[in-house]
């Protein structure tokens, strides 16, 4: 957050909830603020564990306020330790909390990547059944912010090639607010990821806004003439694409992926079958991104049904460079998700 | 407090206990090591000859809410936390009446009942775990000790260092304890550490630490006593370094170029079961008859197992994801 | 290697490869040894650096006889610090040492990530061109010794995501021994990975021998029906299938990516275009591996061409199981190849 | 040996330029923030303000041939270190006329031309690089010296503790300095580190070590020049905790819960600048003029540098996946 922008209050927010008067406007920030808060208050087995979760209020001030309200055990500051503190989120879980490891970025989460797929995604199996890891690991992930090279990394979709884990892309407030719950209520490790450019995104969520399920995708909006397949940040870029699609009589289906592990290939074929085109929109590098995994699914599933090969909009496959008009070039835009659709529908330049 | 750390149990009945316990590790993994050779095990198997005495003298002064986290050369300690010896003998077989399910295999033991949280096949892997259990035992008042063990090697690894500094910070009831065999595979510690005087390094997080003779079980003991006592009374971390040495070669796959078989010989000499056999013989503590019935029942308990593990039944291939995620959620 | 069993001598094999008499027959682990020791012969700016590399000779016996030859400078063993030495060998190239990286096996190498991606993969693009890091990592991969859960991984395809570095992937002897000298001479961070099960594999190979390039993908085996498309130890049971095939009189073509980043689309494309139907095998796990990104490039390039959906025989997504029927379930068969490229060619039961 | 090692540069010329550097440091970075405000500098901007001593202190000592590694929070490295400031700047606004052609921003400033390798992003991240940057020295018997320079909170890294090993280990000429400023982000270095007293952790690595007040200037390269003649006369790793305080924010986007500010007033009374110009006054070794001409130098300077890097051009977005690998070979 920048330094002096106002930040509304989540015990207020949380007031208002326990209304459940009018629809409140409130930030993604605040509506996994909210989330936390109320998987803290519901079960006293949940704690918050990350760097600079507490006093510094989190690194995009997303668990601000909380330790003041539940203290430095349960909101606990974390040395720059990621391999020790997801593999003591690991270990907590296995001995019956439910642990909320917090990873500030997935840029940092390669440090911990070997506790995450050699421990959490493996001892349910490898033990034969005797010790699962209910653990949500949560961490920021995108560029956008002119972060560069090392801070710009979205890997959600690289996450999701592990058997054993979940994966979460939350892209609107009701997910950012519902998913979390759920996830804890998983009894396996759940990696939920923020995209950056949401925390600021305003919006309004019913004032009784609570756990959603995970396991479906969602049409966020309805068409029949190409079917946009999307997730997390890119959601939002899409949605403006389908939007300059339809003023060109062009109506683009917006499917939210919501989960990237497992996969609802049913929401995403039944969309596929109906609309004949596909164009799937990730931020992640595009050569072995989950890009390519749902471009695979639709043609093992739906081939006879294709009229056009799918096309895909992804990153660069480049590091994110620092200024902003290459930064910018080198991640998805709504322009070129319009040209892609275009290009499926035949309509290319 | 517990009654098994409060007195120290220094009767004829209890050494000759502690004798047993070590044979029995010895023989069984001497099996092992001859049904490797006939295909019954197969995958990494690594042995723990010449290091018993640390299992031994250290896991019976747990209670069974202790927790344990192992490594991938885990049988001795399995066996001394109780996981039945037939349960490992299956898993190593890879049968479903396995401690594992026959999923794991020789390098992942894990019990539930005994709260012995696995071998562990990454080294230094299992620290950052320990951690976590301890950290909930702490948030929860739960006035548990976990130990977790690990070798020279893992000191190296990153992850020693982070466990190491969260668990003192944190103030959590760990106890480490490095079995220090001089190697890592073929690394002598001189090749892998710059200060080879391992419990020194806890100084560096304000852990308490003692360095004991690991051929040495009652030495062992003694130490062992020391330090869950101290990690049970004031909920802290204590580093225990065993000395220890490992008669055989790392792995099935090792030709020990690494080392001289006349220092393998040297370190037979002072091997832990013949040693406190000697010690207590030289006492008129024990008897050939002694003996005689130990040898005996641990055979009798190692056919017992081998039986058990060849009456075995392997998973269907049907199955083979079961368990990559908890029944109907995925 | 298995105790006792008896290994060639490095300096045997050189001897003969020196004579440049007929070709000698050799392992793949020799092979990879005798290119190491050409390396180190060739540039003294190599230098080979990892766990057990010498006094042990490695833990597949791969640099056994090195050290004796070299000294342990050159072949240095390193403790068990996996990022703290990858990093080093970035630090010593980018110096203008040319450090060949062993990471003992892939399992290992999530420890060491945050080096590869994070420094490896960005510095010549984050530096502007001014920090190129020609860095050689290898790597042991694949299941099929019953090392269970943590042991196991393949993880190559995973790699091959990462923009700024390159995958190979030698599956025979000649690109065992030509590989490595051509990943040297590259100015940029190149990853080897050898399958386990691959080093005791014998066969014959040209006594001079040398360095091959590796922008290419090789047809292994022509054929007009099918095309197989693989690599590493995958390879051979691929080629055991299309052997089962044409007893069947179905013509399969067998390609060897051998490089899996960048990927040689013209060689994939212009068989896929010939045979109009394709089977991807690959032993990693199916959802997100590299076999969705060839899926999903052959039907952007080669849609109108193709008679069927491509097929995948991946390994089950679950962690690899210990005993030797389930880890054999759980991984890529000549059987299972079969039945895909049948069931591609519309043949299937 | 070099000279700058050998003679102790106490003249009157010296002291001035040393307090010119600080002041160059801290009104560049004033500027930087200014223009950060303006949104000319974007991403995340990590100011040295309150630190410039450690800088200024230690890297005029090194020779034009060693190595330095650094952090995100490097401005005051690279200026030291005789990367121009233009050039630094035009980075910072993101132009091809920046020492890393503007892909790096502020986090990411590299200078081939100077042996500087680097802003790195990722907390410890620096430290193998700079044990690997040794061993190449240490190899060709090259009797360079890296220094490497990184924060108190990334001594919690498991990164630190496998550099520091290695580095021993393999006797490398390898400056650690740990610019200790009580803070990481916002996480004070008790809730960081089970042992407070930073340069006691080298002790584990058998590392020679020292802690300076980070501070004092003048102790800064007393104690630096030490260092470095010890890194360069036995070719072994030294550790330097330098004891600092950073005044302003972690970054742009800190709202600086986590201290008071009656804290930072305190620390800025002790600050390296105001401490060292008092000395010299006090010591009547500077005059008013030049403390004038210091700041109208390094005003030109800085306004130069604004003028550069506005006038810098854009990289064409053309050429965005250029360097992600070498030209012609991908
Ligand atoms: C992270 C990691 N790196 C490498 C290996 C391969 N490996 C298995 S055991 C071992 C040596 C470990 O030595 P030590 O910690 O001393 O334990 P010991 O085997 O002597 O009991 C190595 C290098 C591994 N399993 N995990
Ligand atoms: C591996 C990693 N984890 C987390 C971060 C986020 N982060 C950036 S700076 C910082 C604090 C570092 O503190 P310290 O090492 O003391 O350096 P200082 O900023 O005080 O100079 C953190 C947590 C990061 N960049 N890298
Ligand atoms: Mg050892
Ligand atoms: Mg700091």
């Amino acid at each position: 957050m920048r330094k002096g922008q106002p930040d509304r209050l989540t015990t207020g927010l949380m007031q208002q909830i326990a209304d459940r008067s009018e629809p409140v406007e409130l930030s993604y920030r605040e509506a996994v603020r909210a989330a936390i808060r109320d998987a803290m208050i519901r079960d006293e087995r949940v704690f918050l564990m990350g760097e600079d979760v507490g006093r510094y209020g989190g690194c995009y001030a997303v668990s601000k306020g909380l330790q003041a309200e539940f203290g430095p055990e349960r909101i606990r500051d974390a040395p720059l330790a990621e391999s020790g503190f997801t593999g003591a989120g690991v270990g907590a879980a296995i001995a019956g909390m439910r642990p909320i490891v917090e990873l500030m970025t997935v840029n940092f989460s390669l440090l911990a990547l070997d506790q995450i797929l050699n421990s959490a995604a493996t001892l349910r199996h490898m033990s034969g059944n005797q010790f699962g890891v209910p653990l949500v690991i949560r961490m920021a992930t995108g560029a956008g912010r002119q972060l560069a090279a090392q801070h710009s990394h979205s890997l959600e979709g690289w996450y999701a090639h592990i058997p054993g884990i979940k994966v979460l892309a939350p892209a609107t407030l009701e997910d950012a607010r519902g998913m979390l719950w759920t996830a804890l209520q998983d009894p396996d490790p759940v990696l939920i990821f923020e995209n950056i450019v949401l925390y600021n995104m305003m919006g309004k969520l019913a004032a009784d806004a609570g756990p959603v399920e995970i396991a479906k995708a969602a049409v966020r909006h309805a068409g029949r003439d190409v079917s946009l397949i999307t997730y997390g940040g890119s959601l939002w870029k899409t949605l403006e694409a389908a939007s300059l699609l339809a003023a060109e009589n062009i109506e683009a289906e917006v499917i939210d992926l919501r989960s990237l592990r497992p996969l609802d290939d049913a929401t995403i074929i039944a969309s596929v079958s109906k609309t004949r085109r596909a164009v799937i929109i990730d931020e992640g590098w595009r050569s072995g991104g989950i890009s390519a995994e749902i471009y695979a699914r639709i043609v093992e599933q739906a081939f006879w049904e294709l009229d056009a090969p799918p096309g895909r909009v992804c990153s660069e496959e480049t590091p994110i460079p620092y200024p902003r008009h290459l930064e910018q070039a080198a991640i998805p835009q709504a322009s070129k998700i319009v040209a892609a659709a275009k290009s499926a529908l035949g309509r290319g330049g | 407090m517990s009654a098994a750390v409060d007195k120290p149990r220094l009767s004829r009945a209890h050494e000759l206990d502690l004798l047993k316990q070590m044979i029995r590790i010895r023989r069984f993994e001497d099996a092992c090591a001859e049904l490797y050779t006939q295909e019954k095990i197969r995958g990494f198997l690594h042995l723990y000859d010449g290091e018993e005495a640390v299992a031994a003298g250290v896991i019976p002064l747990l209670e069974s809410r202790d927790r344990i986290v192992s490594t991938y050369r885990e049988h001795g300690h399995a066996l001394m936390r109780g996981v039945p010896m037939k349960a490992a003998l299956a898993e190593m077989y890879g049968k479903q009446e396995g401690c594992s399910g026959g999923r794991g295999g020789s390098m992942h033991l894990f019990d539930r009942a005994t709260n012995f949280y696995g071998g562990n096949a990454i080294v230094g892997g299992g620290l950052p775990m320990a951690v976590g259990l301890a950290l909930a035992d702490h948030m929860r008042k739960e006035n548990n000790v976990t130990a977790c063990f690990f070798g020279d090697g893992a000191v190296a690894e990153g992850e020693f260092h982070e466990s190491l500094n969260l668990a003192a910070l944190w103030t959590l009831p760990v106890l480490f304890v490095c079995e220090n065999n001089l190697y890592a595979m073929g690394t002598a510690l001189a090749l892998s550490e710059s200060e080879t005087d391992i419990h020194l390094k806890a100084a560096s997080y304000r852990i308490a630490s003692e360095a004991v003779d690991g051929m040495d079980v009652i030495a062992v003991e003694a130490a062992a006593r020391r330090a869950i006592q101290a990690v049970r009374q004031t909920g802290k971390p204590y580093f225990l370094e065993c000395r220890t040495y490992r008669f055989r070669a790392h792995s099935m796959f090792d030709a020990q170029l690494y080392r001289d078989k006349a220092e393998v010989e040297a370190w037979r000499k002072k091997g832990p079961i013949l040693r406190f056999r000697g010690w207590l013989e030289a006492n008129h503590m024990i008897h050939p008859e002694d003996i005689a019935r130990i040898e005996a029942e641990v055979a009798a308990e190692i056919a017992d197992a081998v039986a058990f593990a060849e009456a075995g039944t392997w998973e269907p291939v049907e199955t083979l994801a079961r368990f990559t995620y908890a029944e109907g959620t995925a």
